[in-house]
This record gives C-alpha cells, structure tokens and sequence, in this order.
C-alpha cells in the first residue's frame, strides 16, 4: 500500500521541493555525499588504533554532521537547522575533542587502543552491520523520499557502528567516542527528516547526555576500561558471589 | 473541571520542578524532608485532578485513560516515598550538599516521571525520560561509594545507550508519518500518528518499534537488558529503590505500550506482540533462576521486579483488552507492592544496618509490626492473594492458557518458581530467630513512616485486587482498549 | 411363620456352633494325635478345660487396665456375631440379610484387633511383639481375602454369604479352576488367621516363634478360657464359610422345614468332621515356618487370589 | 440463604482482624475462637438446612470482586456438603482452642481466616473466587504453621507447605483457563454449558489432579503434609487434616465431575484410582512406622484421603461407562467417607493435642499407661482409633463398606484392563485397611496402655473440662455417623444426583447401607444391637459361671525383674518400643516401599557399651521427586548465574546482540 503523496507537496520557501528528490539533483547528492562521509569516518573510527588519531576522526565526523545539518537546513528551508549546526561544531567538532585531549593527558592514556575484537574483525563486523542497515531499510517503499531513505541507511549505519565501536573497545575513552558517533548517527538522521521537529531540542538533550558521559570520565576518573570499574571497584562491596 | 486552556498537566510537570529547586536551596535536614513531602502531597492532589480532566491531547501533553492511572500512582508513591524518606533518610548520613541533591534529584525525577508520562509528543516523551534516567543516575549516585558509583554508572552508560536507539525510534515514527502530516509538529504526536499509523509506510513503523521496544525496554529492565537494574536499585538510597522499580519501570513500559499502539495500528506490519512476549518471557526465566542466587535482598527485589515487568510485557504482548487489562494491572499492583516491599525492606535493613538477606532475620519475633507487614507485602509480591497481583496473575494466566496454551507452560513455571524463592526469602528475613540490631537503630518515629506508607500500600493494592470502585474499573477497562 | 422358621434356624445354629467350637478342636487334637502315634486326651478336653478356667479367679498385672478386662468379651461377642453369621445346615436363617462378607472380615478385625490391644495393655515385651506381628500379619490376609470375596461377587453378583452360597449350591457354576485357586487362597488365610501350623503353632509357647500365645501370656481365668474359647470359635467359624462357600451340598434351602434341617445338619457334620481330619494330616505333615516367611506364605495366597479373579475376568468373557 | 453464608464468611473475616488488637488481651483467644465456634455452627446449620430443604437455586453476585467482573456465591449440594464437614469439624476445633488456653498472639488471627479462606473456597460460584479462597486457606494455614518458626524443621515445613500450595494454584488456574477458554466464561454455569473433551479434557484432568492432589497431600505430592500437619498447633492440625484436605478433594470432584460435565470418557477414573490406591498404601504404611503421634496421623489422612480419591476415580469410571447405580454407589462412598474420616482424624488430632497437653510430649516412646490417667481422652481416642481402623459398627467401617462394594463392583466396566486394576486396587485398598488397624492398635497401646515410658510421662493428667468435651463431641458424632450412615447418604442424595447426573435411589435405605442392586447390605445398627445382645449374655453367663473377682498381681510375662528404684514407673526398655512395634511390617514391607533400613551395632565381648539398634526409613518421594527438582533448579540457576558476572561492556553487547538479532529477524521477516 503506497503512501499517498500528500506530504510531497513542495512548501513555498524551499528552492527544491522536498518530494521527488532523486540521484543527479544536487541537494540529494550533496546530502548523500555528506552522510557517506560520516560512514566512512565511522570506519575510520574503528580501524584507527592511535587514541589521538581516533578523536581526530571523531571531530571531523562532528565536523561533517554540522555541514549535513548545516546543508539540510539549506534544503529544508528551516532556519533552525542552522542552530543545530551551529551547536554540533561547536560541541562536536570543537570543545568535545578537546576535552576528550585533556581527558587523555590527565589519564595519560597515551597508547594504542586495547580492542576486545580485533581491528580486522571489527571491520568486517562494520561492514555486515552496513549491509543489515541497508537491508532493513530497502523494503521501506520508496513512496517515502528517497533523501530521508538513504538518510536512514546511513544515520542506521553510523549508529550500529558507533555501538559497535562501543563493544569492541575497553578503553574508557574510547568507548566515549563510540558513544558520541552513535549520537552523530542519531542527529543525522533527525535532520535528515524533512521537517522533523524539536530537532534541535532533541539534538541538545542527546548532547547533554553525552557531555555528561565525558564528565561522568573526568570526575570519577575512570582510567582504564568499564570493565575494572565494573568487576574491580564493585565485587567487595556487592555480596553476591555464589 | 478544567476549562480547556487550562494546562493542568504542564503544572502537574512543573510543580515538582519548582520544588526542585526550592529543594536545592534548603541545606538542612527536617524542612527540606518537610517541603518533599509537602510537594509531592501537591503534586498528587493536582494529578487527582487529571480524572476530571478531558481526555485528548493538549498541546504537546495528553491526558487519557491509560496514563491517568498511572500518573496518579505515581504521585502517590511519590508522596509515601517522601514520607519514608523522612524517617529513612536520618540514617544515609549526607552531608548538606548531597541532601541537596538527593531531594532535588527526587523532584526533578518525579516531574520528568510526570512529563514522560502525560507527553503527547513521543520527543517530549523522550526527553522526560532522558531526565528521568539523569535525576536517577544522580540519586543512585549520591551516597558517593564506589559501589554506588559503579551502579551509578552501569545504569547510565546502559540506559544512555538505550535512550540514544530510542531517539533513533521516534525519529523513524516521525519519517513514517512525515508524508502524511502537513505541519511538522504534529508528526510526533501520539495521537496523530495513532490516527493515520494505518496508511503509514509499515516497514518504517516495524524499525521503528524495533528501535524504541530496544531502547525503552532497557529503561523497563527487560531481559537482555536488565544488567542496570539490580545494582542501580540496591546501590542508591533506600527510599529511591521503591521510585526506581515502582515509577521508572512503569513509564517506560508505558512508552513502549505507546509505541506498540501506533505500530498495531498498521495491518500490514509485523505484529510487534510477539516481540514484547518473547523479551517479557525471557525477563520472568531469567529473573525466576537468578531470585535463588541472591544474597542481597534488594537486589533480590530488584529482580522481582524484572519478573514481574516481563510478566507485564507477556500480557501486553498477547494484547486485547483482557490480557492489557491483566498487564495494566499487573503495573499498577507491582508497583504498589514492590514499593511497600522496599518501605519495610528499608527500615529493616537500616535497623540491622546491613541489606543481606543473612543479616535481616526473625523480624516477626523482634519486630512484629515490621515482620509482618513485610511478611504480607512480600507475600503480596509473591502473587499470593487477596492482592492486586494475584488477580492480575489469574487473569494473564488463564487468558494465556485460552489463547495459546503452549506459552502457559514457561508462563507458569517462571512465576511458579520466582514465587518458591520469594517464600523462601520471606522467611529468611522474618522467621527464626532475630539476628541482632545495628547499634545506631533509626528513631522510633521512623517505624511510623514506614508503617503508615506500607500498610496504605497494601489496602490500596487489596483494593484494587478485588473491590476496585466501579468507575475505576471502567477507567482500566478503557485503558486497556489503547494498546490495542 | 416364615420368620419364626428362620428365627428358629438361627437360634439352633448359633447353639450347633457354640457346641461345634470345642469340639471342632478337640477333635482336631485328637486327630493329630492319632495320626503322631499317640492316644492323645478325649475331643471334649477343650470342653473341660474351659470350666477349670472359668472356676479359677483371674490375675490381673497392677497395671492392667480396663482393657484387660472387657476385650475378652469384646472379642468373642465379635467372632459369635461373625459366626451367627455363616449358614451351617440351613440357609435363610434370620440373619442371612446381614451376612455380608465385607461386615464378616469387619467382625474378624474387632476380634483381632481386641486381642492385639490386651495383648498390649500391660506393656511386655512379649504381648507388644504378638500383636505386632498379628496385626501385620492380617495386612496380607485381608487382601486374600477380599480378593477371593472378589471372586465370589463375580459369581455369584454379590457379597451376601448366604447368596453366594446359594449361588455357587445351585448356580450350575460347575468347577471352576478359579475357584479352586481361590478355594486354595482361602485356605491359606484361614490357616494363618487361627495361628495353625505352618503359620503359628497353637501347642507351643516358645516365646520367640509364639505370635497368638504371646498375646495372651497375662491372661488368666476366665479371661484365658473366653480367649481360648474364641479361638476356637475362630476355627470352625473358618472351617464353616470354607464349607459354606465351597462346598454348601446338602445345606438346607431356605424356608425349608425340620427334616431338611436334619439332613443338612447330618451334611454339616459330616464335612465337618472331613475337613477336621484334613487339619490334622495337613498339620501333622508340614513344619513351622519362621515368623518372617509367614508373609510370602500369604503373599503367594493373595498372588493365587489375583490369578483367579484374573482367570474369571477372561474365562466368563466379561471383558 | 446465600446472604446467611456471606454474612458468616464476613464475621470469620471481621473476627480475623479483630483478632490482631485482640492477640495481646489474656482473653482475646477464647473471644475469638469462641467466635469462630458460632460462626462454624452456623455455618453447619446453614448447610444442613441446605441439604435438607434443598439448596438455593440462586447464583448471588458480591458487592466486590476483580476488575473484571463481579465474584459469585452459590451453594448447591456439593458445597454444602463439604460446608458442613467444615463446620463441624471447626465447631470442634474452636471449642478445643477456647479449651487448651491462650496460643501465641500471632497465631490468633489467621485461625479464622483460614476457616473464612476455606468456607469462600466452598462456597465460591466461579473460578476466581473458589481460587482465591484456596490461596487464601493456604495462606492463612502457613501462617499456623510457620507460627513456631523458632524451630528450624517448622521453617522448612512451612516453606515447603506453601510452595506445595503455589504448586497447586499453577495447577489450578491454567485448568480454570483452560475450561474458560472455550466456554468464555469464568462462572460455574458458563464453565458447565460448555464441557472440554478431546486433548482439552485430558489436560484438565491432568492439570486438575496435580493441583488438587498437591494440596490434598495425594502421592506422590504428599511430602508436605507429615511435615506441615505436626507443626501446627493441634487445633489447627485437625482442621487441616479434617477440613482442608477435603476441601482439594472438593475442588478436584467441583472440576472433574461437575465442571467437566457427565460426558467423560470411563479411563478418566483409572488415575486417581491408581493415585488413590498408592496414596492409601504408602500413607498407611508409613503411619507404622512413624513415632510421633501427629505425623502418625498426617501419614493416615494420606491413606484416608486415598479412599476418598479411589472412590471419586470409581464414579468417574462408571459413569463414564452409564454405569449410574454404581456411579452413585461410589459418589456416595466418597463423600460419606469423607465426612467421617474428617470427624474422627479431627477428634484424633484433638486427642493428640490433649496428650501433648497432659503428658507433654507427641513421641511414642516417651508415653504410655495415659489410659489410667487420662480416662476420658482415652474413651473419646478409643473411639477415633476403632473408627481410623475401620472397624463396624463404627464411622470409618461404613465408608470403607461402600467403598469396597464399589470396588467389588468394578469389574462391571466391561474392559478387561479396567478390571485388572479395579481388582488390583480392591487388594490394595484392603491391605491398606489391614495396615491401617495395625497402624492404630499401634498408636493406642503405645500411648495409652502399657507403662510410662520417661517421667514426664508418668506426671501426666488429664486436660481441661472444654478440651474433653472438644473430644467427646466429635466422639459421638463419630458413633452416630455410624450407626446411620444410611440417613447421611440420604442426605447426600442431592450431591450424588449432581455429581453423577443419573437420576438413581441413593444406596441406602434409613437403617443400612446397601449395593447397587441391593443384593447385600450393611446395617449398622442391627450390628450394633446384635454385638450389644451378645456382650450382654456374654457377661451375665460368664459372670454367674466363674463370679470370682479378678485379683491383682506382678505382671509375669515369662519372668519379669522388679523395676530399679529410681524408675517407679517400670523400666521402659522393658516394654516394646515404637520402633519394635513397626519391624514386623518394616520388615515385610517397608524394606521394599520406604527404603527402610535396620542395622544393629553390636559391640564386642568385654566391650561396657550397649548394643545399638537403629531403624531408618526414607520417603520414596523424596529421593525420587524432591531431591532431582532441587537439583535441576541449582543447575539452571548456576548457568543463569555467568550472566551476572558481566562486565558493562559484555552487557553492552548484550543489548547490542539483541537489537542486531531483531534487526535481521526483522528483514527476514519483511523479505518473507
């Protein structure tokens, strides 16, 4: 059963109606360009070992998000996309990276990532996530805008890789940066939705949480890995060995 | 009666908020236990209100059969949390700031609870339970110990990815609804994408529910994932164990029920109920194995109440009105009492100053009031009867057996053995004989706080169990119409 | 008219009974003695004994009971109600309608269970250790039994003693191997349940082998003679259903006059006297077992019930 | 009629909670069980009249209930049948509480919950209420049993005992559910228009014989119940044994022959008969070997309550197979049976109480001699014991008459399988009888005859004016039950016309209970005159014969040597002991039922220490049930437990596992 096409009906402001956007017209390739950008750094992400190098990946990724938001806000004509952007440089791109710099010099975590699953491993696992994301996308009938569907398939993408960039890493840090490329994902795909609203409410409260996650590390100085605060700081005090 | 520009529900979000930050201010003990208790009183008198409420959305709020309940509830657990707390909370030992921060924290929890609860927009409804998951990270936080700390940060780091895949999900609903809504906002109302859910595009809806059934689920603590519940609830402050378990479970149970709503609402979709059975199934398995191995007797609640949220997972995954009604009630009876569990646990484990279950014995003998509230209530949670989750339990039981009778079997084996091991630790802590009381035994007022809020849980749980005024009853009968 | 007749009938047989008793075991003394080589005391020595017993003043222990004192008579009003109740020489006596096998093995359990108690009353060693014994004995009887009363309902599609004797008089049910197997069960049980050889043996009074004696170890007087004299009520209360049951030829049949009372009486006596002399071969041919071979012994009865209640299910087709 | 019933349930409610204030006044116990024996004697007149006058047609809906639906109250013959049981034996129970004196403050108020939880039971009109009162009847009754919880085997006997009770609700509810699936209804009246069969049926037999059978202590679920009845205080030991059991039975005889309507198969009788038969066997066999007195006679309620099975099995049976006569037959056994046994094993328990009161202790071996000290308990025990034993013309032997005819009568379903296991069970139901007058000839002369077995012993006296009476009622009743047995089966006829639908005579005329086709019959009153006649002359000839006074001398036995001084009371060695008593049916078949195990020590020559005999025997379930469940659960809870050990990250990848595992699931689903 296909949509009806109600809500591709050009709004007035926008320069190209946001409903039948296809390969060859500019905002979509744009867009699209964008968000492969962002999947790519995903996978830069899992395949750097440097810590350094991997926050470097991190605030272009954020870098980039603020240009897809940036960019839809253009394509959407909603002036408050900007604002989004505008707080996903500053935050992502910007103060986050360097925080999490500081956070490195403070823990002197100054080495290579310990990988629960290995680099390679990692990859292809990224790699099968990618093609499950397009898959649950593709029956999604093309009815609704071929834009926001391959948003989708991307914004998926960069999420299950974020996660997955979650598990396989024990480093704190790391793991932090795992976190935050999810929530990229997350706002990729909020401003690949025409007309979504509260994106940008919704985008600052997904940025809350994770300034608080990189607090959470700074003030409870979480060195190495969840797994020692779990099992090291918590056995004595929990009873409950069989 | 309201008139309709009347925005009850934002000052019933509000109220609390404010409190809040008066709460912040307050640095000593006995006002700051006062004005707790004076708000949340407020706060349930003005969600009392919400049953003369219209029905329907207002704004970015709604008020309807399924969460005045359950607002109201939460309300009331709130306002005899509050009243516990101020007999417990001599015992935690804070200084100022963390008083602070515990009663602001409770407050603001409370609000975002409310928020969660009454949003009509599903990203409202998100971000109250964003601050939801913050106030209780900071409240399980609070006492500062690095157990607490640990928990603090299981449950954050968990519940945070969780809420993140459930961002994911309402952006998905909106995607889903966007061609069919000409002003934007409205493509996240619940109402309106309940209303045109039909000529949705169903493989958006199916991500959809995926996505919030996973991140939802884990704020609702159903099995895989659980893993932040039992040491968030036995790492925080007494008091916040009967809010976390009582409250927090239940609001995001009760998004996930929105979510289903919608997505039900589209023929051509994957039915979503098997999904909740399966997750609520393995939740009650599990919780009924690991209730043998526990020590801790709250975590041992704790993981009652990750059985008794997958039991209510089954009943709405069957779906209709009966099994909804079962599972409706199964919330409401569960949180009425698992909290007056945790009253009385409470009290007890400060008086013998430890929460082991090998700690806390023969209370009937030394301390009979106590023993044997917390003998009933525990009994209450065992789904023993004259108690609400006795009738809830018979319901989904039979209604489980008539329907699909194969599911009865795990069904009836899972709370056939959570309930052995609950009789078992219900005697432990009661029976034999008294093991002896910490030296710094709380005041005997405390008692009082503790008695008083138990006890009026557990005739409000008899009530609804067996004579539920008859209003009432319509009201969950029309309830358990929304989940379809 | 008719009730007076059967009145009449009763009153003579309970009378021929209480004669029969001491008799009956007597003779059976007599018999083996005969058979053992020896003259052996007259078959009214019983008779005798029991009117010494009865001139002598019982001995009670200190602690003796009430109970010491009122089972004897318990007990034998028990077995002289049981026995009223088996047709001899003439059926549709005036208690035929109460004569229910089921009430019979009732009747049996008071008797027994009056003996188990006084045995017990004083608290010795050797009374506890009879009564043990007699009580658990009865757990293997008592299924024989009910299972040869199976048979018999069967047959004769009832429980009435004095239906099924009519029934298997008349009934044209001819020989049956069940009924031979079940004949052989009632046998069995009827030994173990008057303590005869190869069960018990009446004569003895080495405590160890003793099961009925032992029970009876503080009994005196007059006491001792209703015991004795219930015992042997006992017997020819046995010997009387085995007739009645298996062999009811000649009997009476209902509503008859004298005469046929007199050739029924002359039958009684005569399969009386056989089956006393059968007794005493029997008796006189096997040793004792020990005590705790007794329950294979009735075991194997109750296996041979079993079979012939099987055999009926198959042989008359009721399947 | 039915209001009468509400308002007596209500007043045990409002005594129960009027009973917590109560608990600490030092007459609170004889306010409240005083009001309990009002409202139990209500209850009994309220039944009678019932069974009497016909039961009210009416179905009456309570002001209260589940969200769902109001609860219903009804009473038709069966209820009021049991009802009455129940308020006779309460009436019992409470005149001996007010007797025996204040118990514990805690154990006060469940007592008249427990009776409110089994009264609703009875009287409930759908399945939520009769389940609800079942719960509640379990409940309270741990409650009672847990009351000592100072002693650890009490704890574990109460935890047992309420899991056995979850056990049998499990049970229960799906069956319910079951029937109302297809009926759509949870009333009785729905559940009845619209019968089960097929795979349904079979499945709430099953499920109706577990959860039943778990609460009615029915092999092999019966662990609980040696365990659970002694705790207890004696009062209350006899309204489980007496009362609550029964009240199982009439859930499974409320589910199976009337809720399942008359158009069972005939096979539906052959599991509780073969549950019956085991069930009397090992319970009658183990009353022998058990030396103390109230678990002594928990072990005989199993084997009583076997009967009672046997014979609801054998109505089953024959009606299934339009054998209505005989359906009637064994319908009427069971429930006479069950009437008795419940007032006789009351007045037992009670005597156990007054013994436990007047010589201080349950154990066989420290007892003895009470008959001289305690005369009117040992009247009122003779009478419960002659009845347990089943002897005529007493209570227990018309039940069991019945019984047996009825099993006698089994060979007329025409199904050559059906008859081998009527005839094996007839064998079995005699050889329990048999062990069950071994088992009581052994209670009796243990404690009541002999000599003193320990000090204590030996100061015993009798018990308070109240607790004799609490004896000598339900002593009578048991002496008149048996003598018209016939007027009782008359009085059930409503009950048997509903249980069996065959529009047949009941089986007994005014003075004698009779068979099927009235080819034989039982009349107990007769007996007893004719036993009386007999006695009489007995006495008189004997008397005139030897009239000699019975003198008193030194017990003989063989050659007996005079007690040392310091036992005035004898040497109790020197008399048979418990254990001495059971070896000739340990022997016989213990060995090969209950794992019983003899070893005798017997240290060397020139060796001071004593020989030591020691006799053992272990409950087949518990080996064979019990203990692999446990086992099984530690298992599983120790895999359950590796989750727990996760670290965040691991639980991370939980979640993550989950959301990619339903994300595949979902593209399969949608590629479908």
């Amino acid at each position: 059963m296909r949509p009806r096409h109600a809500g591709g009906v050009p709004s007035a402001r926008c320069a190209w109606g946001h409903g039948e956007l296809t390969f060859g017209q500019l905002p979509y390739d744009v867009a699209h360009l964008l968000g492969g950008g962002m999947l790519l750094l995903s996978f830069m992400l899992l395949y750097q070992r440097r810590i350094a190098a991997v926050i470097n990946a991190l605030a272009m990724q954020g870098a980039i998000l603020a240009a897809a938001a940036a960019w839809q806000g253009f394509v959407q004509a909603a002036p408050q996309l900007y604002l989004t952007a505008l707080i996903a440089l500053a935050a992502k791109a910007v103060l986050i990276p360097l925080a999490l710099r500081l956070a490195i010099r403070r823990l002197d975590l100054h080495r290579a990532a310990e990988t629960a699953l290995g680099i390679g491993p990692s990859l292809m696992a990224g790699v099968a996530l990618v093609a499950l994301a397009i898959l649950v996308v593709l029956p999604i009938t093309a009815g609704a805008h071929a834009i926001a569907r391959e948003d989708m398939a991307l914004a998926l993408s960069v999420v299950l890789l974020g996660m997955l960039m979650m598990i396989t890493r024990r480093n704190a840090i790391l793991q932090v940066v795992g976190l935050m490329s999810m929530e990229n994902g997350l706002i990729l795909a909020a401003v690949g939705v025409t007309g979504m609203p509260l994106v940008v409410e919704l985008s600052t409260a997904a940025l809350v949480m994770v300034l608080l996650v990189v607090a959470g590390v700074f003030v409870f100085q979480i060195r190495e890995r969840f797994d020692t605060v779990d099992i090291g700081l918590v056995e004595p005090h929990r009873g409950e060995q069989p | 009666m309201p008139l309709p520009w009347f925005p009850l529900p934002w000052i019933i979000v509000f109220v609390p908020w404010a409190g809040a930050l008066a709460l912040l201010a307050l640095p000593r003990e006995k006002p700051a236990a006062l004005v707790n208790i004076a708000i949340s009183a407020v706060g349930l008198v003005l969600a009392l209100g919400l049953f003369g409420h219209p029905e329907g959305e207002q704004g970015w709020t709604r008020v309807d059969a399924l969460n005045t309940p359950l607002v109201v509830l939460a309300f009331l657990i709130g306002l005899t949390t509050a009243i516990f707390s101020a007999g417990a909370v001599a015992q935690e030992g804070f200084d100022a700031l963390r008083l602070r921060a515990y009663h602001g924290a409770f407050q603001l929890f409370m609000g975002a609870q409310a928020l969660a609860l009454l949003a009509d927009n599903m990203g409202v409804m998100w971000v109250a339970i964003e601050i939801a998951t913050l106030a209780s990270v900071l409240m399980v936080a609070v006492h500062g110990t690095p157990a607490a700390i640990e928990a603090a940060w299981k449950l954050f780091i968990l519940c945070g990815v969780g809420i993140a895949l459930a961002l994911l999900g309402t952006i998905f609903l909106y995607l889903a609804a966007q061609p069919l809504v000409r002003h934007g906002d409205g493509g996240l109302s619940w109402a309106v994408l309940h209303r045109v859910a039909a000529q949705c595009d169903p493989g958006v809806l199916n991500l959809a529910f995926i996505f919030l059934l996973v991140g939802y689920g884990t704020k609702a603590g159903l099995v895989p994932l659980h893993a932040w519940l039992p040491d968030a609830e036995a790492e925080g402050p007494i008091a916040i164990s009967a809010v976390l378990s009582g409250l927090l479970l239940n609001a995001a149970l009760h998004a996930v029920l929105r979510a289903k709503a919608i997505v039900g609402a589209h023929p051509g979709t994957v039915a979503p109920g098997p999904f909740l059975i399966g997750l609520g199934l393995a939740s009650v398995l599990l919780a009924a194995s690991a209730l043998w191995r526990r020590r801790d007797a709250r975590r041992f609640f704790a993981w009652s109440s990750i059985q008794h949220m997958g039991l209510a997972a089954v009943a709405f995954g069957f779906g209709g009105a009966t099994a909804n009604l079962a599972g409706l009630l199964h919330m409401l009876g569960h949180s009425l009492c698992k909290s007056a569990v945790f009253f009385g646990l409470g009290h007890a484990a400060q008086l013998k100053g430890t929460q082991k279950i090998a700690g806390i014995g023969g209370l009937v003998a030394s301390h009979p009031g106590l023993g044997w509230g917390l003998a009933i209530a525990v009994a209450a949670v065992a789904g023993l009867p004259p108690f609400a989750l006795f009738a809830s339990e018979f319901l989904l039981l039979t209604e489980v057996v008539a329907r699909a009778w194969w599911w009865s079997l795990p069904l009836g084996l899972g709370v056939m053995m959570a309930a052995a091991a609950k009789v078992q630790t219900l005697q432990l802590m009661c029976f034999g004989e008294p093991t002896p009381d910490a030296p710094d035994a709380p005041a005997r007022w405390a008692e009082a706080t503790t008695l008083g809020p138990l006890w009026l849980h557990l005739g409000l749980a008899l009530l609804l169990g067996l004579a539920l005024p008859g209003p009432l009853a319509a009201l969950l009968a029309a309830a358990a119409r929304i989940p379809g | 008219m008719a009730l007076l007749s059967a009145l009449a009938a009763q009153l003579l047989h309970i009378t021929l009974m209480l004669l029969a008793a001491p008799l009956v075991v007597g003779v059976t003394r007599w018999l083996k003695a005969r058979l053992m080589g020896r003259r052996g005391a007259s078959p009214l020595q019983p008779l005798r004994d029991w009117a010494k017993l009865l001139r002598k003043r019982p001995v009670l222990a200190e602690n003796a009971s009430v109970i010491s004192e009122a089972a004897p008579y318990a007990g034998f009003a028990a077995c002289l109600l049981a026995i009223a109740l088996v047709p001899s020489f003439a059926q549709g006596m005036a208690l035929a309608p109460l004569g229910d096998l089921v009430l019979l093995a009732g009747l049996l359990t008071v008797a027994r269970v009056a003996l188990a108690l006084a045995g017990m009353d004083v608290g010795t060693a050797f009374g506890g250790l009879g009564a043990a014994r007699e009580m658990s004995f009865a757990a293997f009887a008592e299924p024989a039994l009910l299972l040869c009363v199976l048979t018999f309902a069967i047959l004769a599609g009832t429980t009435n003693l004095d239906a099924v004797a009519v029934a298997m008089r008349d009934g044209g049910l001819g020989l049956r191997v069940s009924l031979a197997l079940a004949a052989v069960a009632m046998l069995a049980v009827a030994v173990a349940e008057n303590a005869r050889i190869p069960v018990d043996n009446p004569a003895t009074h080495l405590e160890l082998t003793m099961v009925h004696e032992a029970m009876l170890l503080e009994s005196s007087g007059r006491h001792l003679a209703l015991w004795e004299a219930q015992s042997a009520l006992r017997l020819t209360l046995w010997l009387a259903l085995l007739l009645a049951v298996f062999l009811p030829f000649g009997t009476a049949p209902a509503g008859s006059g004298p005469l046929a009372w007199v050739a029924g009486l002359l039958a009684w006596l005569l399969k009386m006297g056989a089956l006393c002399l059968a007794l005493a071969v029997f008796e006189s041919a096997v040793a004792k077992m020990r005590v705790f071979r007794v329950p294979e012994f009735l075991g194997a009865a109750l296996l041979l019930a079993l079979l012939a209640v099987a055999l009926l299910f198959v042989s008359t087709g009721l399947a | 009629m039915l209001t009468a019933l509400a308002l007596g349930i209500t007043v045990l409610v409002m005594l129960a909670i009027a009973a917590v204030p109560l608990g600490r006044h030092s007459h609170g116990g004889a306010i409240i069980h005083g009001g309990c024996l009002l409202a139990t004697l209500f209850l009994a007149g309220l039944a009678l009249a019932a069974l009497l006058a016909g039961p009210p047609e009416t179905v009456m809906a309570l002001p209260f209930g589940p969200p769902w639906g109001p609860a219903l109250l009804a009473l038709d013959g069966l209820s009021a049948w049991f009802l009455l049981l129940l308020g006779l034996i309460g009436a019992a129970a409470s005149l001996y509480a007010i007797g025996a004196g204040p118990g514990p403050a805690r154990a006060l108020p469940p007592y008249p919950l427990f009776l409110a939880g089994m009264a609703l039971t009875l009287a409930a009109a759908d399945a939520f209420l009769l389940l609800l009162g079942f719960e509640l009847m379990s409940l309270a009754s741990w409650a009672l049993v847990a009351q000592d919880h100072r002693e650890a085997e009490n704890r574990a006997a109460a935890r047992l005992y309420l899991i056995f009770a979850l056990l049998a609700g499990a049970c229960l509810v799906p069956a319910f559910g079951l029937l109302a699936g297809q009926a759509g209804g949870l009333d009785f009246a729905t559940l009845r228009a619209a019968p089960p069969d097929g795979w349904l049926a079979g499945a709430v037999l099953a499920l109706g014989l577990v959860g039943a059978g778990a609460k009615a202590g029915l092999v092999p679920l019966h662990a609980w119940l040696p365990l659970a009845h002694p705790a207890a205080p004696s009062h209350v030991s006899a309204l489980m044994s007496g009362a609550m059991t029964k009240i199982a039975l009439y859930v499974l005889a409320r589910l199976l022959l009337d809720l399942c309507g008359p158009a069972q198969p005939s096979w539906w009788g052959v599991p509780l008969l073969a549950v019956g038969a085991a069930s009397a066997l090992l319970g009658a066999l183990r009353a022998n070997m058990e030396d103390d007195i109230k678990t002594l006679l928990a072990c005989s309620t199993i084997e009583n309550l076997g009967f009672i099975t046997m014979a609801l099995g054998l109505a089953l049976a024959f009606r299934g197979a339009d054998l209505g006569p005989l359906a009637v037959l064994a319908a009427a056994a069971a429930l006479l049976h069950a009437l008795n046994h419940g007032v006789f094993k009351t007045l037992l328990f009670l005597a156990a109480g007054a013994i436990t009161h007047g010589a201080g202790s349950r154990r066989l071996d420290r007892l003895g001699g009470l008959i001289h000290v305690m005369p009117v308990t040992a009247l009122a025990a003779l009478v419960g014991v002659a009845a347990a034993a089943s002897l005529p013309p007493l209570s227990g032997f018309a039940g069991e008459w019945l019984l047996l005819q009825a099993l006698l009568a089994g060979w007329k379903v025409a199904d050559i399988a059906f008859q081998v296991v009527a005839a094996a069970a007839t064998a079995l139901a005699a050889m329990a009888a048999a062990l069950a007058a071994a088992a009581m000839v052994r209670l009796y002369g243990l404690v009541f005859l002999g000599r003193p077995r320990s000090p204590r012993g030996a100061g015993a006296r009798e018990v308070t004016a109240i607790e004799r009476w609490s004896l000598l009622l339900p002593a009578g009743l048991t002496v008149l039950f048996g003598l018209f047995p016939g007027l009782l089966v008359q009085l059930a006829a409503p009950v048997l016309q509903l249980l069996t639908s065959a529009a047949v005579r009941p089986p007994a005329s005014v003075l004698a209970l009779t068979t099927a086709e009235g080819a034989s019959a039982y009349y107990p009153l007769a007996v007893a005159l004719l036993l009386g006649l007999a006695l009489a002359a007995l006495v008189l000839l004997v008397r005139r014969r030897s009239p000699g006074a019975t003198q008193r001398g030194p017990v003989w036995n063989c050659g007996f040597i005079d007690p040392p001084a310091h036992l005035p009371f004898g040497d109790p060695l020197t008399q048979p002991t418990a254990g001495g008593i059971a070896q000739p049916l340990r022997r016989m078949l213990g060995g090969a039922l209950l794992a019983a195990r003899e070893q005798v020590e017997m240290p060397s020559p020139g060796d001071p220490r004593p020989a030591r005999y020691e006799a053992s025997f272990r409950d087949p379930s518990e080996p064979l049930l019990l203990a692999p469940l446990a086992r099984l659960r530690d298992d599983i809870t120790t895999q359950a437990e590796r989750l727990r050990a996760f670290t965040i990250r691991r639980n991370l990848s939980l979640g993550f596992g989950l959301l990619v595992g339903l994300l595949v699931l979902l593209a399969w689903l949608e590629a479908r």
